[in-house]
């Protein structure tokens, strides 16, 4: 019996026991499905204090709105976030991967983790799968060495630069980027044209929609996760209810089970001691 | 009947230069009930005598629509106005088509004048036996536009055609400077004058044998109803009418066929002889 | 010149010379060269691709007028073939057309154009041909010829004044037409019309701050149209006439490249 | 050049650029002088038509005194300049002198070679070292490796081989090296699409790396008729 | 004549007898009824003169044109039948037009001229159709040939002139043409002579009214064809009337 | 056709006022012909947890057995219930696995958060990836026309009966323009102190 749930526990990587079925399935006419894609707009840019990071929170499937409010800003450390376009599912898990790395890094080292650091294992990633991982990313963190934006491509190249846009409104984006952004901009002027950039994209290109996420990360003080920066677009409110009275519903037959509630008391434990560096 | 060995056929000259049988297709137009253009600034008018052919028949549309902005009266032979009204429909809905606009009435005459000119001079055809009075209104203002025939237009202040219009054309000339300042009520009043001028005595105006016309701008071409046809046959009405003497000169002229005749007087058709005048 | 067909509808390139009869066109009759005497045509190929390419047109409507922009680079694939290709025509008074896309096929219907213009001023009725009309036009041409399967690869920009009003209208090569008060075509479609509808919803421009937001994009495309060039056409049509610009040049900034940090 | 032309036009509003994978359609030239040689390469990375960086820097740093120039596939060329980086210096480490440009072109083509089939990558390897100075190895896609006194490559050499060849003359002096990389990279730049921007410079000498960049509205003018 | 009213001259495709070709003849004779055309070519242009005859008050002034554009660089003026000219004018614009889209540049009047005359022609060969009953004066300037002009006949025959009268009164023009030395003149003074030369040959007994159409292509419409403007048009109006006047007046002196 | 609407299916799911309901129907079928009228993709794997997975039937009940045998792992190894959070971060590691080969399944996960109660709905795309609204999620073959229904009948803080009627009307109206689902719904109610199923009335064609 044991040998037989051996394989049951989860062994690290990716499994591809599908993959011959599923080939199989293709050949005779069912191709696999698209996975969630975040059309997206997500941008970065260097201002005089740190780095501001932007995104919008639409996400599909096809022509189909999957997520009205999804957050595409991912955290790697406290004093990084990264921002994900492309394969919804693989901006998640890539981060969520690299994000442990850095954590056990900065453990291990007892020192804050440079940005370059996670630029170097997400590209090093992306180019082992080479681009089968659709992650495109933006990442903007600060580190010693002063605030840092890199542009990380599903292939695994990486581009450093001041500002960047990335996703399929990145062109928008960047149009704003290029007719406005200047170096040692203010906190307020960057958040300004973060905001315009990622609402160009909102309101040009249909597969970014919704509202703006922007996240500040200062050369001083904590990253600040600006949730629903703007909410670019609000649903008209509705006017009517459409409840149905009850007994609406003809019901054939029915089962109640009822649950023993058990009291539970919580009680807060002291966190324990982690590197302050970490709040960065 | 007046007859020569030089009239048999449309792609004969006569040794005066002139084509017969397109001048016997102007005599066509003269058989048709009288028809009258006017316009002032803004509204070019059609006004058209409707005859009946029996006591048990309708009275004959004289007016046809050709498109929003333009509208013809004939007088002559209706098939061969259908024709050309139907050619005129046509470019009018292409022009509409390709360039979402209204065709300059100008061009679309120059279109019709070219067309009806292929008739006059081919063997295996005849002259269209209609005139046309063209009424339109586009970018430069109001039009009255004469057809002959011949394959002769004109672009009018007023015109006339059709039989004894020569009484008609007598009064519009005579007012003609009244026009273009008055409005479309007294246009339309003086338009009845000139028709009625061209009646016998026995006969007047009324709603069944009148029939109007009228365009301009934002006003889409509207062939006048009963009710607004006794408003304006009202504005007429009772006034003394001028001595028939037109009716009585030209009774002569619209029936029969025609002959050759030395026509100098103010009395006459307009210059139908396609050889003798060319203007 | 019948035997060669008209331009709309060339005969096959060889036919074994005219043949008798066809150097008259008598008026009534049906054309000697008809289509359906060339068979040949009905296997032609037909162009399947633009070869020598231009890029992005701008439009935009302000209050008295239109303001239409394009660079004069003529790319091959990727070569940066030909730098004098200008694309912002004046059809008359009243006209100013854009294209963008295959540049034989812009030639071609520009001369078509240009004809159609010289017809009107021999009618010599005083009439012009206005923007809404050529508009229309052009989107029947464009349709047509996809229709036949051989489209014409570009999109025009069609800006103009219009009974007084400007206009600002596109077709593409599929003959989708439509009006607004901004249009890019090629890239510009993704990186302009960004900018230019922000400008827009600021309220109301001048044909001072048109030009310098048509110039801004102008230089925002250089930076990120691979297919683009420093060098460019202006145009202005307003109830006063038609102007187009001496080709002028993008300035541009390259400050940032010093901020790579170069190892 | 058919099917590059298509892409590039043949719907204006696909995502063609969204998917089209991320490659410096690039030119890079490294030209040997007498006291070493000048590397150079413009600053455009393209997906399709649309400039997705337009001041990359393509000249990679390998060791003090050897670069690299790269083209294709900028995630390909970025991985093999890594991993030969981390070779080439852990083979300093082992040796206690500075590798030969020699060796780093080895290792360049031994990663190209093996992998042919999955990398796209022209790469120029150019560096100083004191057993014969200035170098410059070529390694176009395939895998083969070329000792070139003065070498060009991208998709914008190919317009400029012709000027190359008429203008290049053994043991030039620095300056008038970096006129010529400069003149060569511009006109490249000037008639290939997937060219442009700026002009980034190296000059390695037994000194080290000297960097520079001439700005795109810097360029020496030509005749752009 | 002798051979009218034998039935030789019923056709276009039939010879009389004697080797003449009446209907051509006939067809000539529509163009002697119909207003005085002139055409006149200086150094510097060429000018065409219209007497159109005005036959009732009801015409909008100024309309009924009778001289044309038929490109850019080129004007027709037309005698004869109108609605045969139109088809002329047409057929002209036509092949001006196919030139202009097959060579890239204005078509040259001479050849213009020659495709013209030879449809013309082409009427004069058969019997299912008529010959045009309309004579064509046709003109341009350019900065390389310099002015042209030729006058085309319902035969199709045509030739290149330095001055050129059709229409009612062409003899008594002719003769006023003559006086001119027209190579030396420029179109400032053509444009004069030609509405002079209209006026004097106007026969006021038999056409009551006539309105005087002006067009010219010259080196100062930059080649192109267009109608004399108003100015100029009105002054050689003046003039002419004035000259006129002056005979009449020497006129009753002689008397 | 895509591989997803094979046997057919839907699943909904939508948070109330301190209640969650889950629903799906019934039909299991291949392509168009129905073979089974009592084959609920939804299971109860926790007390106040249930997870649906529309999609490939054989998929579905493969990856049910794996998420029970990664459950029951859990709670012997750290002796607690699995709150629903943690189990969708668990069914997204399983799905995301397989990326290069996915089970063809789009989950739905609602329950009720074993200590403090709180809803929570969730669903995915065949590689995990995690979207949790605060008012409904839906999956399976009428995807469009439930998003419809939701979007124009939720509104915030049902009560466990009418959060009811809407889930119920929601899906059976859905599934009414839906050919390849449909033929019997089940709904259950989440509270904290019961559970209610309730098997709906639908047409059965």
């Amino acid at each position: 019996m044991a040998t037989l749930l051996a394989p049951e526990i989860p062994c690290p990587g990716f499994s591809f026991e599908n993959c011959q079925r599923n080939a199989f399935l293709a050949q005779k006419g069912f191709p696999a499905p698209k996975a969630t894609k975040t059309g997206t707009t997500i941008v970065g840019i260097i201002y005089a204090d740190g780095v501001i990071l932007g995104a919008d929170t639409r996400a599909t499937e096809n022509t189909i709105v999957s997520d009205k409010n999804c957050e595409k800003i991912h955290y790697l450390a406290g004093n990084m976030y990264c921002c994900g376009a492309g394969t919804a599912a693989d901006t998640e898990m890539t981060t969520q991967t690299v994000a442990s790395q850095l954590e056990l890094q900065r453990l291990h080292t007892g020192r804050t983790v440079p940005v370059e650091t996670a630029a170097t294992l997400l590209k090093r990633m992306l180019f082992r799968y080479q681009g089968h991982i659709g992650a495109a990313l933006v990442l903007g963190g600060v580190d010693r060495t002063g605030p840092h934006i890199y542009c990380i491509y599903p292939h695994g190249s990486v581009d450093k630069l001041p500002y960047a846009t990335m996703g399929s409104g990145s062109l928008a984006a960047m149009a704003v980027f290029e007719s406005r952004w200047k170096p040692n901009m203010n906190e307020e002027e960057g958040k300004k044209l973060v905001r315009d950039a990622i609402a160009a994209g909102i309101f040009n290109d249909l597969g970014s929609g919704s509202n703006v996420d922007i996240c500040v990360i200062r050369n001083t003080g904590p990253a600040q996760y600006l949730r629903t920066y703007e909410e670019a677009n609000v649903k008209g409110k509705k006017q009517g209810s459409y409840r149905y009275r009850i007994g609406t519903t003809a019901v054939l037959k029915q089962r109640v089970i009822p649950l023993q509630v058990e009291s539970v008391s919580v009680h807060h434990v002291q966190a324990m001691d982690v590197d302050p560096s970490t709040s960065r | 009947m007046f007859r020569n060995q030089y009239d048999s056929d449309v792609t004969v000259w006569s040794p005066q230069g002139r084509l017969h049988q397109v001048e016997y297709a102007m005599e066509a137009v003269k058989l048709g009930s009288a028809t009258i253009g006017l316009k002032n600034k803004q509204f070019a008018i059609l006004i058209a005598l409707k005859r009946a052919v029996s006591e048990l028949s309708a009275y004959q549309k004289k007016i046809i629509p050709i498109d929003e902005h333009i509208g013809i009266s004939i007088s002559g032979l209706t098939a061969d106005a259908r024709m050309l009204s139907r050619f005129m429909r046509t470019e009018c809905l292409n022009h509409r088509y390709s360039h979402d606009a209204p065709m300059p009435v100008g061009r679309l005459i120059t279109l019709v004048g070219n067309k009806m000119q292929i008739c006059t001079q081919r063997y295996d055809k005849r002259p269209l036996g209609v005139g046309l009075l063209v009424a339109g209104y586009d970018d430069q203002g109001p039009h009255i536009y004469q057809t002959c025939p011949s394959a002769n237009y004109f672009d009018c202040r007023a015109m006339a055609i059709g039989a004894r219009s020569q009484s008609a054309r007598t009064y519009l000339e005579k007012h003609l400077t009244k026009f273009v300042d008055c409005d479309l009520q007294e246009l339309v009043a003086h338009g009845l004058r000139a028709l009625r001028d061209t009646l016998p005595n026995e006969v007047d105006l009324n709603t069944k044998n009148v029939s109007i016309a009228i365009v301009g701008p934002k006003t889409p071409l509207r062939i006048v109803d009963e009710t607004e046809l006794s408003r304006f046959l009202a504005l007429v009405e009772g006034e003394e009418r001028r001595g028939g003497h037109g009716a009585s000169a030209s009774a002569t002229g619209d029936s029969g066929p025609p002959v050759d005749r030395d026509d100098a007087g103010d009395d006459r058709d307009p210059q139908v002889a396609v050889a003798m005048e060319t203007e | 010149m019948a035997f060669m067909g008209d331009i709309m509808n060339p005969a096959p390139l060889w036919n074994n010379g005219p043949s008798p009869g066809a150097f008259f066109n008598f008026p009534g009759n049906t054309s000697v060269v008809t289509s359906s005497n060339h068979s040949v045509q009905e296997f032609r190929a037909h162009s399947q691709s633009p070869i020598t390419t231009t890029t992005t047109v701008i439009g935009l409507k302000y209050d008295k007028g239109v303001v239409i922009a394009a660079d004069t680079l003529g790319s091959y694939g990727s070569l940066a073939r030909f730098r004098d290709c200008p694309r912002v025509m004046k059809v008359n008074d009243l006209i100013l057309l854009g294209s963008g896309g295959d540049y034989a096929d812009f030639q071609y219907l520009k001369d078509i154009i240009e004809q159609k213009i010289i017809d009107e001023q021999c009618i010599g009725d005083g009439l012009q041909l206005k923007p809404r009309s050529l508009h229309c036009w052009l989107t029947r041409v464009l349709y047509n010829k996809r229709s036949k399967m051989d489209p014409l690869w570009n999109n025009y920009v069609v800006a103009g004044i219009q009974d007084g009003e400007p206009f600002l209208g596109t077709v593409d090569k599929l003959g989708t037409a439509y009006e607004d008060s901004i249009i890019a075509t090629g890239l510009g479609a993704h990186m302009a019309t960004p900018l230019l509808r922000n400008a827009l919803q600021a309220g109301n421009i001048d044909e001072q701050s048109a030009k310098a937001l048509v110039r801004k994009c102008m230089e925002v495309l250089f930076y990120r149209d691979a297919r683009s060039f420093p060098r460019y056409q202006l145009g202005v049509v307003t109830a006063d006439g038609v102007t187009i610009d001496d080709v002028a040049e993008i300035k541009h900034d390259w400050s940032l490249a010093h901020m790579i940090k170069m190892l | 050049m058919a099917a590059s032309i298509i892409n590039s036009y043949s719907d204006p509003s696909s995502t063609e650029w969204m998917n089209a994978p991320h490659s410096t359609g690039t030119s890079i030239m490294a030209c040997e002088f007498n006291g070493g040689v000048v590397i150079g390469a413009d600053s455009r990375t393209t997906t399709g038509v649309y400039i997705a960086n337009r001041v990359t820097d393509k000249l990679t740093k390998i060791t003090d005194n050897i670069y690299c120039c790269r083209s294709g596939s900028a995630a390909d060329t970025q991985a093999i300049a890594d991993i030969v980086t981390y070779h080439l210096n852990f083979h300093k480490m082992e040796l206690g002198e500075e590798p030969l440009v020699q060796t780093a072109a080895s290792i360049f083509r031994e990663l190209c070679y093996n992998y042919r089939d999955s990398l796209m990558a022209g790469i120029l390897v150019a560096g100083w070292d004191k057993r014969l100075g200035g170098q410059i190895y070529s390694i176009p896609i395939g895998g083969m490796v070329s000792r070139q006194a003065v070498s060009i490559g991208g998709s914008g050499s190919s317009y400029v081989y012709g000027y190359v060849d008429a203008n290049f003359k053994p043991n030039m002096s620095k300056e008038d090296a970096v006129k010529f990389v400069t003149n060569t990279l511009t006109l490249a730049m000037l008639r290939d699409g997937s060219s442009g921007g700026v002009v980034r410079l190296g000059v390695i000498t037994e000194a080290g790396v000297e960097r520079s960049v001439i700005l795109g509205d810097q360029l020496p003018k030509f005749y752009e008729g | 004549m002798s051979s009218i009213g034998t039935g030789y001259d019923l056709s276009a495709s039939q010879f009389s007898p004697d080797g003449r070709v009446f209907q051509v003849e006939y067809a000539a004779k529509a163009v002697e009824n119909s207003g005085t055309v002139i055409g006149l070519r200086g150094k510097d242009g060429v000018v065409f003169a219209v007497e159109k005859l005005v036959t009732s008050k009801l015409y909008e002034p100024g309309a009924n044109k009778r001289i044309f554009h038929v490109d850019e660089h080129v004007g027709m003026a037309v005698a004869g039948l109108i609605s045969d000219a139109r088809q002329i004018v047409e057929t002209a614009r036509s092949e001006a037009s196919n030139y202009r889209s097959q060579y890239g540049i204005p078509v040259p009047l001479k050849y213009l001229n020659e495709r013209v005359s030879m449809y013309m022609h082409a009427y004069t060969l058969y019997s299912a159709v008529r010959p045009y009953g309309c004579s064509v004066v046709m003109g341009t300037w350019s900065e390389y040939d310099g002015p042209q002009m030729y006058m085309l006949d319902p035969s199709g025959v045509s030739f290149s002139y330095f001055g050129c009268a059709v229409g009612k009164a062409k003899q008594a023009a002719k003769t006023e043409i003559e006086k001119l030395k027209l190579a030396d003149m420029s179109v400032k003074d053509l444009v004069k002579e030609a509405a002079r030369i209209i006026y004097l040959v106007h026969d006021e007994l038999k056409d009551k009214q006539f309105e005087l159409e002006l067009s010219w292509v010259c080196a100062a419409s930059r080649g192109r064809h267009e109608a004399v403007s108003r100015a100029v048009a009105a002054e050689a109006e003046g003039l002419a009337r004035q000259a006129l006047a002056d005979i009449e007046d020497s006129d009753e002196g002689d008397m | 056709m895509s591989i997803l609407a094979y046997n057919g299916g839907a699943v909904v799911a939508m948070k109330g006022q301190d209640c969650v309901a889950i629903a799906s129907d019934k039909r299991y079928g291949i392509q168009a012909q129905t073979i089974s009228t009592n084959f609920p993709k939804v299971y109860q794997i926790g007390p106040t947890l249930f997870v649906g997975l529309p999609g490939l039937a054989t998929d579905t009940q493969t990856v049910f057995q794996r998420l029970k045998f990664r459950m029951n792992l859990y709670e012997l190894k750290e002796n607690r219930i699995m709150k629903p959070k943690t189990f969708s971060a668990m069914l997204s590691n399983l799905l995301y696995e397989k990326r290069f080969g996915p089970y063809f399944i789009e989950p739905v996960v609602a329950g009720l958060d074993p200590y403090d109660h709180q809803p929570y709905v969730c669903n995915m795309d065949l590689i995990g990836c995690p979207n949790e609204p605060e008012d409904f999620v839906v999956s399976g073959t009428c995807t469009e026309q439930l998003y419809g229904m939701c979007e124009a009948l939720w509104e915030p803080n049902l009560k466990p009966d009418e959060l009811f009627e809407t889930i119920s009307q929601a899906l059976v109206n859905a599934a009414d323009r839906d050919a390849i689902s449909g033929w019997g719904a089940v709904v259950y109610i989440i509270e904290k102190d019961k559970i209610t199923e309730k098997h709906v009335k639908t047409r059965m064609d």
